[in-house]
């Protein structure tokens, strides 16, 4: 499930704005139908890009965050690349409240996940999420 | 708007209709917490949310919470993009949640 | 940070009983000491692992867990596979109790993580470990 | 044994040695909760932990949640791989979980 150079690509840059969330979607949403993606694995991936965005927009401090779509012939990826750095700390629910569990949610809808998470010397979080076309 | 919030008599609560994300879930948060304060039941109509993420479910979780020993929190008809979140984050697990009017019962 | 054939590499397996636990701790201790990992990084890496085999030991219902580690000029990266299905259900704090957060903690801690969950149809939990030599 | 754990009495608690994970976590979470159910201030010497992960976070969670409004998880000399997952998942921020005797200030 290596990202492979046949793979057809598509990229998009959104402002890092809870609005651009539904853009996000629409984006999303679009590619998978062109690409003839199963209706309920596009569901899933939506979501999972949208909550890939969330986390970039609430927590990177990134001005824009970028989303690149790819389709090969067994599965679709997408990758949601920020410019900030990763918070390493981990909420603890008894004392910050109840979490969105978002990266959790990815791991539930998704194949495949990977987080490469920004450091203050090489800034920048990408989120990469694969979905089987068959799953 | 994204996100269209009618409140609704009876049974008392609301009616969502739209995409529930974090544009919006804090909003609605708010909304719902003047009900919430008053006590008693409070029912959600699902059935016109057409997305919601884990934020949506963080405002459900909290309403359940202040609901807590006064109140049930009942979520009616969600659709099939919702039920599939509350599938893999069951909020209905809580003691005072329920689903009712379920797709697949109609 | 790609796995690339010049890595040096090193495959154990383990009984998936939580007595493992100890062992591939020392096994990857040992590894970082002979590739002169900063001791650290060696600290992150070694908590990481751990982490992902107590995962594959609780959850995976896996009878072995295969520990496998490769250094490279910039990095070493674990994987650590089982033989399961990944558990699909988000646990929600309010209703099971405090969780350990294993997941969340080895982002935290790693500079990349990867989670290729089993399926029924494709069993086998795999989660990759990526630390730099540097951070 | 991976994990000795040795009954105190001034303070009251436990002292830790060894490592603690997932094969033993909960034998030391019902040790614990024996004194945990006579109430008051609980007292955990870390100074002999060499390890410590994501399971003995829950312990020491839990422990603190137990003794809530009864008394404190007082928490002394963590050694530098306990204080890393300490900084990471930071349990002394229940309002009722102290760290004493820090390395740095030692
Ligand atoms: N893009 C990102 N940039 C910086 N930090 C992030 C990013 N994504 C996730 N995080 C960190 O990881 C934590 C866990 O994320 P998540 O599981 O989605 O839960 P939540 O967003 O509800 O806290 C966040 O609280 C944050 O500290
Ligand atoms: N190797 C695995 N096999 C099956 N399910 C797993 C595996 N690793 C993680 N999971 C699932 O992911 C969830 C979250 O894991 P984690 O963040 O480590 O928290 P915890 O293990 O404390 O629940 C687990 O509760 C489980 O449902």
């Amino acid at each position: 499930m290596r990202t492979r150079p046949e793979l057809t690509g598509n990229a998009r840059s959104f402002p890092a704005h809870p609005s651009m969330l539904h853009e996000v979607r629409r984006f999303v949403r679009d590619r998978c139908y062109e690409a003839g993606m199963h209706p309920s694995a596009t569901d899933d991936l939506v979501l999972a890009v949208s909550e890939a965005c969330a986390n970039a927009v609430l927590h990177s401090k990134s001005g824009v965050v970028q989303v690149a779509w790819r389709a090969g012939a067994e599965h679709v990826e997408v990758e949601v690349a920020d410019q900030g750095v990763f918070r390493r700390t981990v909420p603890l629910q008894e004392v910050e409240g109840v979490h969105g569990h978002g990266i959790q949610l990815m791991m539930a809808l998704m194949d495949e996940v990977t987080v490469r998470e920004g450091t203050i010397g090489r800034p920048g979080t990408v989120v990469r999420l694969v979905k089987l076309r068959a799953s | 708007m994204l996100l269209d919030i009618h409140a609704t008599d009876s049974p008392r609560g609301f009616r969502l209709v739209g995409e529930l994300d974090a544009s919006n879930a804090s909003t609605l948060s708010e909304v719902i917490q003047s009900e919430v304060d008053r006590g008693g039941d409070l029912t959600l109509d699902l059935a016109g949310l057409a997305f919601m993420d884990s934020t949506g479910i963080q405002v459900l979780v909290r309403t359940a919470q202040s609901l807590e020993g006064r109140g049930n929190l009942i979520l009616v008809s969600p659709g099939s993009l919702v039920r599939r979140i509350l599938e893999l984050i069951p909020v209905q697990k809580l003691d005072n949640v329920e689903i009712v009017g379920d797709e697949d019962e109609a």
